[in-house]
Parts: structure tokens; C-alpha cells; sequence
């Protein structure tokens, strides 16, 4: 069919293998980086529990206990953990519907998400958004956004409330490799650029928009969405997390101190489906097994162990202890409460008293 | 006559149109290779290839406005939209360019071509993926809009929108894709604009249509056994809106509820309630009453979202309240 | 008192607000430098400098989601709309954004912020620049909608509409921009979701808002004349709708016609009339009639446009069908 | 103002000299480019007639004749005159809403034209479009169309049809330097070249987009929207007939050949206002006689006489009659029938009976 269409089609075919290819990874040290080795600690502990809640997540939902729509993260842990360690707590996240990994990275708790994924009131949206709707306000975490694209322009405006405040803080809004057909984005670069604001954004490629490998759905490179507009961009590897801090912390502090916007492609990989209803036949084994090699967990563990920064042992308890902590987080959301009936009724409007609401 | 899923009996209506037309072909996000997110497009790849079934990306405004210009030019494109929530960011394409072209060029230009894809609510999908858009879209001269409840309906309705000189917004459910029902082999069409009597009943009027249809049939069956009578009304068409036949049934029964997913403030039950009050005043015995969604968001809890969703339940309470029973 | 211009009073309300909280800001095409299409923001960008009056491109889409964004991060923006036939290609960031975060983070975020601009026809300038979009705002819950006819009006309630803590469509009409009213000096606020009897009547009610209001005073002026004495009810707010304040006349005059400058199917008239009739059903002596444009995209020629605006004519017309005078 | 602006404002300050630069005009001859001589007096009647038709049609509208906008395309003939030229009969156009030039280029006859502006029933578009909606579908003009960058897809959609049917048509789409930061031009684009397509996008570049400069609404240089799609493209000066043909002519038949789309950027500039009302303060008096000072028809003129192709006397003849033309059309127009009040309801389906329209 591929072949087929190839010849005839509108639509480049879909038979690529490699939808997307991998940068060089830094060369740098966790030591040349300044990251302290407890920290590396954490940074795989970071990895991992979003690694865990997914896995169970999906169990949960094939076990029936939520519906809606589940899109899992697995395999792009790396960019959601770096980035969140490159950042300052202050510096504003906003990002795609396939939002579990960042939002746990960014301070959400198991608990709260597996809530949230359950619909209950404990939920870290209060059970009103769901999957796709992961919100931390306080800690800087503003969702999961499900219309594609149309989050993108909020990045910027997250931005432009900071600089007129004059808050020396960076907003940094992602979005998958998808979104970048949509004009919104165009848009957005262009009033960036034009009124300096201090975002970056940052497309997640993970070679597919659904069953829409990159190639076919987006002419040239997506990074290249930045050169109309004067826009400084680069484009790194997402299956390495020591890269996505080292690149990440550079540009955040420029962005701080010149506040100029930035565009960064970062080439990563889902090994699960789009959503749990896709059995993803649009690639090859091949392809899947490769990333896989490049597991960004994996990768910081044989780091860690050749170096023996910490032996095996370590590693495995701690995620004896995240496992508990996400049987945990599954108890929790079983036990909460839905919300009342009430709140049907409430979040709608600023006030709850709103009229005629009814 | 053979059972058919609604998505087979669309799947039908557009290879069939597409067989009889070169100029009809399909456009739309994933509906090429991987055969449409929710299988609709099966195997219509395979039949016409790549130039008459095509993959987009996810540039609603741009395809749209691709599809306008191609039907401006002679062709009879069918747009997918995964679903009616994700056209919002191709709107204008569909308010300002596909209704409004021909009457600013004086009759120039014809824009044949449909719109459609799944509309409203699918279940726990969260506040911005559960809108009922017929209302938004009907409340625009230049349109056609269409919300077929069953396959019959559907292949028979899909068809004659296609071959429609019009653009038609032609909304579909997730929710009944899966849905079963007798579907003749030979060649059918059903007229748009015409709506159909599901259920005959002679103490209330139930105007339904879409999804609504099957929560007003399950109503009507609950009062059946308390010895109240339902008419079901479907107008299928939403625009233009078959208001003489819910007259006449009201002429019968007297009273009226209507069932609108939409939300209520201007929604489809407004209209119908107006205009039935304004056409049959001296004959209604109870104020016209509606089922909607409440006037907010979908909440994605479940339990929530079922006190969210218009119920046979709501629908009972209605009729209790136009027969006085309560 | 002084007399002012509609576009003195909300050029005074929006200074007043920006002079009182310094995160209140104004951005949107040729606001600045321009100082506005229609001269509404003239002196604002020398009084407040460019960071707070902010020239845009001619991206509705981008420059709307960055007022959401802004305002879910502590801003207050207004974003102003060269007029809102141009707000359709940036809409989804009104109906899904503006009008949904709130509620899908469980109200961890206000969206504090007004949308405004001209809204409806305004002469000869073609189908799709001719729109009145009050309906479809109103039918979303998350959002207010507001639509004042006159200056004193729109003073009061854009101020409030500042304020307010929720998302507010505010609708105004190049029509009424040179139109002159008393305006107090000292500072006043209405409140939004309550409506004004703009003239008392005991034999009909005429609920009208925005430009129609003028349209609505010509007839009953006529009217009065013929010994008729309209009662006309502007709600000036649409959403939410002070449905009591129109109940309490239709109970004493038994008689209600609706003017509106939407398209009729499912326009802010049906939902009034449909309410009405479902409220005080017992209290109608006939049926609610109401007048709208028909449903045609706006005609360019000024001979078919003057045909398709309500006209006076139009409105007595319907009140001697409502009174059973012709 | 604009320097206060310029010190704290997000938009670049509007205190611009020289808000477009143009390129060099082309080296060669009508002869090198095959114009024959009376193609070359007709190129300047062309030009002549739209230039005459806009400033009666001003006069009849400050006169009252007519309401609406009314946009002039004083200043920029030399591209529709030259495009139209350079196309096929048969090729496809379509722009935006400053569309006489076009229209009257493209075969819409000075009476239609007139007549439209007056809203009468023998316009162009019978009444129903007025000056922003222009159409000619007979001889491919497709309008005329007043929501800036609404009408770009449909350039894209025009060509999709003749490609689907094979037919050997290039569709040419203008649009104003304003219409560049609307998403529809990015999505446009990344269709068009994913597709290919055989259209060429053309930004009329006339400095402003009605009151705001380019470098204040678009960052970066225009002609690089189309970079990140490997677009081919090109910037040429507007001003000079020969320069368009040249170019058009070349870039029409390649795209006929190999069905890839071009972005052109014309740098041309308008003499007048924005519209009607728009006194245009925010542009200098310099900038303004300077651009005149390049005006094509001037510029063909005095190449005609230079070359002693024909003498003042036949060029003044050509004006005269003219002239006629137009103020034959202004008659025309004052004598047409309004539509009939039937036609309220025409033309909105394909179908006049449409049921329930009333
Ligand atoms: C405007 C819009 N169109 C279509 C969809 C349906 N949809 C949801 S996700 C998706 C693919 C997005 O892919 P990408 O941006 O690469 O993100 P990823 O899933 O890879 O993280 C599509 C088409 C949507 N949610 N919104
Ligand atoms: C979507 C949209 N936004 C705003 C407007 C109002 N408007 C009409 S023309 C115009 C300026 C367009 O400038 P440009 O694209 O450079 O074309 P030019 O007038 O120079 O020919 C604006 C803002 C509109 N018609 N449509
Ligand atoms: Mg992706
Ligand atoms: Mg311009």
C-alpha cells in the first residue's frame, strides 16, 4: 500500500523506517556539569516513577477503573526530567495532552495524578480534566492541553505577563512534532520574536503525529520552522538526559538575561501507541527496537553503575520504593471520593454563584 | 438486507459516490494509511490510492480552505475532521468562506462539498472534546447541516450530500460507529431536509435527533409501560429543519419536549420550542419544555459526566412535566 | 453632565480601569500608533506608553491566545478585535481556551479578561464583515457576553466587564460609536447579567439590545401614535440573561416581540421566546413573534441591505401580529 | 510617540523611512522578453485604465454614489498588469480584497466594475459583493476576498483541483504583506509543498498593512516564510512591468512543468490610504514621493518615448480614450437596475428554492 500510494499519492508514503534521527548526545560529565551525584539519583528516580505510573496507569485503565483517552510518555522521560532540573521552580511549564511525565517531573504527585486519571475529586485537576488535563498552578505547571496547537499561543502569553511584570522568568511551552502544522505556532514565533519575549519552545519529536510519521506531514525540518522569523533554534537528543540539561540550562539562563525567544527540536521516541487504541502497525519493529536501545532510564543506569557512582543494589530499591509508591498512588485513587454532584457546577465561572447557571 | 455498522454504512455511501464520481474525493487526518481513527475509511486507500484519499496534517484551517477552493474549482471533496471539536480552529474556512462565497460572488461559484466527522460528546473526553456543534452551524445561512441517528439514516443521507451542489456539515458519533441496523443492498437515498417518525404515539412529541434519538427511545419505552405514548420525531436535517412535521405531530399530541445535546442557550431545542410556539400556539397544552446538557463545560469524571449527559430520566421528568403527571 | 460619544465612554472606561490597575493592558490591530480603526483608543498609547497599548499583526488567533495566557498568568488584558467578523479565525481560542481552562484545572486558573470590539453590519460591506455574533458566544457556557447600545451603557458595564474575573465578549457597533448620550464625570459601574426598561409600556413588550434598541424606540415611537405603548426591555447583557426582568413586563403587557440583529435559527430571540413561553406561558395572549435578519448572508447592494436590516416597519409590523391588529 | 514607544513598546516603533526597499528592475527589453510592440501599448492601456477607473471610482464615492470600504490600488498596477500578461487565459487567480486592479486586468470590463461599486445588478458579482468582492470566474479570476489570509488555502485548493484533473494550470494567489502573519499562509504553504502543488503565492509587499509598517508587524524578511518548507522563492520590484513579466513568465512555466509551488515577494507600494477614510499619517511625505517617483505607468511611458516605439500623441489618444471608457462606465453604472428584491434570496444555495429560507 505504501508502495502504491508512493506513486500516486498527495502525501509522501509512509513507508520510512528511522521517522526520526538522533543528534549526538554532550560529552559532558554529570561532574563537568555540576550536577551533584545524589542529584543523578534523583534524576532516575524522577524517570523512573513517571516510567512506573504509566505502566500502571495503563493497567488501571485496561483493568476498566477510568475512560477517556490515555496517551502514555514512555520513552521521552528524559526531556520531561532534564528539563524540569534545568529550570527554576519558578519558570512556567505549559504543555501537550501527553502531559503525565512533565507533570509528575514538575511536582505533581502519584497520588494526585493517579486521582485525577480516576476522575476523583483528590485528582491533581480535582477530577475535571483528566489525562489529558494534568494542572500544578502553584508549582508553575499550567496543563495539558488537548487541542493541538492551541496551547502554543498561551506559552507565549504566559511569557509576555511575565516580562511585563518584569519577573526574570522563563516560560517554556512544548509541543509534539504534530502541532507544528498548525498556524498557530507560526503565529506565535512571530509575535515571539517581534516583542522579545522570554519562552522557548520546544517541538517533542517523536517521529509520529498518530499514525503520521514526520516526514509526512511536515515538509523540510521542523527546526527550520524558526529561520523566517530570526529565531535562534537548535536541535538535540531526547533519549539522553545529561543533553537535554546541558542544552536546556544554557539557553534558559540566555533567555533570562536577553529575554530573546528560542525554538528547540528535541528528537525523542514513544514506545507505546498514540493512545491505548493504537496498535501502531504505521512502524517497524525495527524502528521501535532501535529507540528502545537508547532508553534514557537504561542509559542513566549503565552510567551510573560503569562509573559506580552507586552499585545496583541502590538502584534497586529505589525502584522497590517507587513501585510501592505507585501501588500506593492506585489505592489512593481507589479510596477518594468522587467529586459531589455540586461541583457539576462550580470551576465554571470565577464566581460559583454565577446566575442562571441552571 | 444485511446488518451494518453506521461507519460501514458511511464507508458505503462515500465509496459508492466515489465509484459514480471522479470528482468526489476524501481528505482528513489519519484517514489514508492507518484507514481513519475510528476505521470509518477502511480500505478506501487500497480502492482509490493516494490521490483521491488523502492524508493531512493537522491543519484544520489549511485543508479546510483546500477543500473550499478545490469544490470553488469543480471537484466534490468530502472533508474529515477526526472530530467537529478539532474544526474550531478551521471555523472561518467553514462561516465566512464556504457559506458566503457563492452569494458574494452573485452565483458564480457552487461550493459542493461535505464536511463531517464525529460531533458532540463520546464519553469521558474531557471539556473541549465533548461539544455538540449543530447549533453553531445551522444558526449560518450557506450550510447544510445534517446529525444522522442510525445507518440507515446515514448511508442514505451521506449519499445525498455528497451529490448535494452545497456545503454540508454532516455530524456523525463515536459512540454510534459501532451501532447495528438493516441496510439494504441496493442503491438508496434519502431526501435532506426531511426529517422521520421513529416512534408513532399519540400523548407527547419527542424531537430528537443524533444520539438523542436512541436517549428519547428509551424514555419512550419507560413511559410505554406507565401507558404514556411517545412520538419520536427525527428531523435527520438539521438545516433546514423539517418544522411542518413536528407541527402536525403536535397538532396530535399537544405538547412538546425536545432532546438537544447542544447546549441550551440558542440551541436547536430554542429554535424548534420557538418556532413551534409561534406555529402552533392555540395548540399546545404545556409550555414546550427541552432536555439539553446543562450550560456547562463536559467534566471528564465520570460520575460528573453522567450527571452531565441527558438521560432517558431527564426525559421522563420533561414529559411528566408538558402531560402534568408530576 | 457632559455629553459624550459612544466611543468617548468606553475610551473613559478603559483609561479609568489601566490608571486604576496597573495589570490591565490593551493590545489589537492599530490600537496604538493608529489609535484605533475607529478612533476608540485615541491618546491611549501616549497616556500609557507601548507596553501597555500594544499594536498586534493580523494573527487573531495568536494574539487572542496570548491574552488567555497572559490572563491565566495575572494579567488583565483586552484584546480588541478590529471588529468581530475577524475574531472567527482566532475563535477557538475564545471557545475552547478561554471559556474551558478554568473549568479542565479544576479552577486553578481565572482567565480575567475582555474580548471587545465592533460587532454585527454596518452598511454596505459584504457578507462576511455583516455578522452579529452574540448568539454564538452566548450559546458557550465559560464566557459572558455583553452588548451595549448606548454610551452611558457601555461606560458602566465595560468597566465592569474589566473587573470581572471571567472571560467577557464585549460587543459594540461602529454605528453607535458617534452616538452621543450624557455621561456622569464622577465614576459609576453596572452590573453585568442586569437588564434596563429603556422605555415603559403597558400594551407589548419589545426586548431588544445593542443597535437594535434605536431600531426598537423608532417603532414604539410610531407605534405610540397609534395609541400602542411598547415597553422596550434592553438586557444589555446576553449572557447571562435577566429572563426575570422580561417575565415581570410580559406578565403585564401578555404580548412580547424580540428584536435581534442574528440570524433567526437559534439566535438570541429563539432562546428569549423559548424561555418565555416555557416561563409565562399562562400570561401570553399571543404568540412571542420576533425580528431578525433574515436568513441570508448580508447583500452588498444598498438597496437589498436596506431590505435585510430590521427595519422599524418590521418591528410594528410584528407588534400588530402580536396585538391581532392586522 | 514613536520613540517613547521605541524605548519600552513590544512592537517595534512605527518611525520607519522607507518601509520596503526595492530590488533592481530587470536588465532586459520588451524585445528580449518577445513583447511586441502593441502588446507593450497595451500593457500601458492596462495599466492606464485601472489607475483611471480607481480615481473616478473615488470621486463617485466621495460623491456619495456608493458606501462600503473602497480600497485603491493606485501604484501597484504594474504586478496585476504584468502577472495577467505573463498567465495563461486559462490559468487560475485569486487575492484579496484591494482587487480592481486585478479584476480589471483579468477581463472585468470598467462597466461591470463601475457597477458593482454602485451595487447594481450588472456588477461584476451582480450586486452582491462590492468593491471587496470582485469575481470573473469565466476568465479565472476567483475575487476578491475580505478576510485577510482566509483566502490563501484556497488558492491552494484551486490548484489541487486542476492537478487532480491533470490539467496543465498554475494558480497564482496575491496577498498583502498583512495577510503574512496569519497561520493560513504557514499551513498553506507546508500543503503546498508537501502536495506539490501548482501555485505560486505572491506577497503583495506594499510596505503597510493599513496603518503598521512591515518591520512592525513581521519579523524577519518576508520572502523567508517560505525557508522552512524548502519552498522556492524569490523578492522583485513591482514597479516595473518588464521586471514581472520577466519573472512571471519564467516561474508560471516552470511550475507547469514540474508542479512545485513558488513564494514571490512584490515590493510595490500604494499612493493612497488604506482606505478611504485613512489619511495615512503614519508614513512620510518622502517615502511617499519617492515611490511615485518610480510609478510604472510613468516608468513605461517614458520607456515607450525613449525608444520612439510610438510617439505623446498616441499614448495621450490611448488616455482619452480611456477616459471615455470610464466615465462610459460611471453612466453605465448610474443607469443599471438595483438587484430585484427576489435577489435577497438568490444565490445563497445552489438551489433557489431552498426550502425555509424564508
Ligand atoms: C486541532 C486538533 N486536531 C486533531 C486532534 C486529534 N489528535 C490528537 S493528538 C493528535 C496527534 C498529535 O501528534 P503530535 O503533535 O506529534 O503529539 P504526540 O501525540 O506525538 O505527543 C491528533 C491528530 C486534536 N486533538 N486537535
Ligand atoms: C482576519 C482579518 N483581520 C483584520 C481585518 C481588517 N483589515 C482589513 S485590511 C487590513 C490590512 C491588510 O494589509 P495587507 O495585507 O498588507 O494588504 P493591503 O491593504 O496592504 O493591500 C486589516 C487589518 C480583516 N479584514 N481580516
Ligand atoms: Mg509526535
Ligand atoms: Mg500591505
Amino acid at each position: 500500500m505504501g508502495n502504491e500510494t508512493e506513486v500516486a499519492g498527495f502525501t509522501p508514503t509512509g513507508a520510512v523506517y528511522k521517522s526520526t534521527k538522533l543528534p549526538k548526545p554532550t560529552r559532558k560529565t554529570h561532574k563537568s556539569l555540576g550536577i551533584k551525584e545524589d542529584e543523578l539519583l534523583g534524576l532516575y528516580e524522577c524517570m523512573y516513577r513517571q516510567r512506573r505510573f504509566e505502566e500502571r496507569a495503563a493497567q488501571m485503565y485496561q483493568k476498566g477503573k477510568f475512560g477517556g483517552f490515555l496517551h502514555l510518555y514512555i520513552g521521552q522521560e528524559a526531556l520531561s526530567s532534564g528539563l524540569n532540573y534545568a529550570l527554576n521552580d519558578d519558570d512556567d511549564i505549559i504543555t501537550a495532552y501527553r502531559d503525565h511525565g512533565m507533570g509528575l517531573a514538575r511536582g505533581i504527585s502519584a497520588k494526585a495524578g493517579m486521582a485525577e486519571l480516576f476522575g476523583k475529586a483528590s485528582g491533581c485537576s480535582n477530577g475535571k480534566g483528566g489525562s489529558m488535563h494534568f494542572f500544578d498552578v502553584k508549582n508553575h505547571f499550567w496543563g495539558g492541553h488537548a487541542i493541538v496547537g492551541a496551547h502554543v499561543p498561551l506559552g507565549g502569553g504566559i511569557a509576555l505577563a511575565n516580562k511585563m511584570r518584569n519577573e526574570e522568568k522563563v516560560t517554556v511551552c512544548l509541543f509534539g512534532d504534530g502541532a507544528v502544522d498548525q498556524g498557530s505556532l507560526n503565529e506565535s514565533l512571530n509575535l515571539a520574536q517581534l516583542w522579545k519575549l522570554p519562552v522557548i519552545y520546544v517541538i517533542e519529536n517523536n517521529g509520529y503525529s498518530m499514525g503520521t510519521a514526520v516526514q509526512r506531514h511536515s515538509a523540510g525540518e521542523l527546526v527550520d520552522r524558526a529561520l523566517p522569523y530570526g529565531m535562534k533554534h537548535d536541535v538535540i537528543s531526547g533519549m539522553d538526559l545529561l543533553t537535554v540539561i546541558d542544552k536546556f540550562r544554557d539557553v534558559a539562563e540566555e533567555v533570562r538575561k536577553d529575554s530573546m525567544p528560542w525554538l528547540i527540536e528535541v528528537r525523542t521516541y514513544r514506545y507505546r501507541g498514540h493512545s491505548m487504541s493504537d496498535p501502531a502497525n504505521y512502524r517497524s519493529k525495527e524502528e521501535l527496537q532501535e529507540f528502545k536501545s537508547y532508553d534514557p532510564i537504561e542509559r542513566l543506569k549503565t552510567y551510573i553503575l560503569e562509573r559506580d557512582l552507586f552499585d545496583e543494589k541502590k538502584l534497586d530499591e529505589i525502584n522497590g520504593n517507587i513501585d510501592e509508591e505507585i501501588l500506593e498512588a492506585i489505592d489512593f485513587a481507589e479510596n477518594s471520593d468522587f467529586p459531589d454532584d455540586e461541583e457539576l457546577y462550580k470551576h465554571i465561572y470565577a464566581d460559583d454563584d454565577f446566575p442562571y447557571l441552571r | 438486507m444485511a446488518e451494518k455498522q453506521f461507519r460501514e454504512a458511511i464507508r458505503e455511501a462515500m465509496t459508492e459516490e466515489m465509484r459514480r464520481d471522479e470528482s468526489v474525493f476524501l481528505m482528513g487526518e489519519e484517514v489514508a494509511e492507518y484507514e481513519g481513527a475510528y476505521k470509518v475509511t477502511q480500505g478506501m486507500l487500497a480502492e482509490f490510492g493516494g490521490r483521491r484519499v488523502i492524508d493531512t496534517p493537522i491543519s484544520e484551517l489549511g485543508f479546510s480552505g483546500l477543500g473550499v477552493g478545490s469544490a470553488m474549482n469543480g471537484m466534490r471533496p468530502i472533508v474529515e475532521f477526526m472530530t467537529f471539536n478539532f474544526a474550531v480552529v478551521g471555523i472561518d474556512q467553514i462561516i465566512n468562506n464556504a457559506a458566503k462565497i457563492r452569494s458574494m460572488s452573485g452565483g458564480q461559484v457552487k461550493i459542493p462539498m461535505v464536511f463531517r466527522g464525529p460531533n458532540a460528546s463520546a464519553g469521558q473526553l474531557g471539556a473541549t472534546h465533548s461539544v455538540a456543534y449543530e447549533s453553531l452551524y445551522a444558526h449560518f445561512p450557506g450550510l447544510i447541516t445534517i446529525f444522522a441517528a442510525d445507518p440507515y439514516d446515514a448511508k442514505g443521507l451521506l449519499k445525498s450530500a455528497i451529490r448535494d451542489n452545497n456545503p454540508v456539515i454532516f455530524l456523525e458519533s463515536e459512540q454510534t460507529y459501532g451501532m447495528k441496523q438493516e441496510v439494504p443492498e441496493e442503491e438508496y437515498l434519502i431526501p435532506i431536509g426531511k426529517g422521520t417518525v421513529k416512534r408513532e404515539g399519540s400523548d407527547v412529541t419527542l424531537v430528537a435527533h443524533g444520539k438523542m434519538v436512541h436517549v428519547a427511545k428509551m424514555a419512550a419505552e419507560q413511559l410505554a409501560k406507565d401507558g404514556v405514548e411517545a412520538e419520536i420525531i427525527d428531523p435527520r436535517t438539521i438545516k433546514p429543519f423539517d418544522i411542518d412535521l413536528v407541527i402536525e405531530s403536535v397538532k396530535k399530541t399537544n405538547r412538546l419536549v425536545i432532546v438537544d445535546e447542544s447546549h441550551p442557550f440558542g440551541g436547536v431545542a430554542a429554535e424548534v420550542g420557538f418556532q413551534i410556539q409561534r406555529e402552533a400556539f392555540d395548540y399546545l397544552d404545556a409550555p414546550v419544555q427541552r432536555v439539553t446538557v446543562p450550560d456547562v463545560p463536559a467534566p471528564f469524571s465520570k460520575k460528573l459526566f453522567d450527571l452531565w449527559f441527558p438521560s432517558p430520566k431527564d426525559v421522563i421528568e420533561a414529559v411528566n412535566s408538558v402531560t402534568y403527571r408530576k
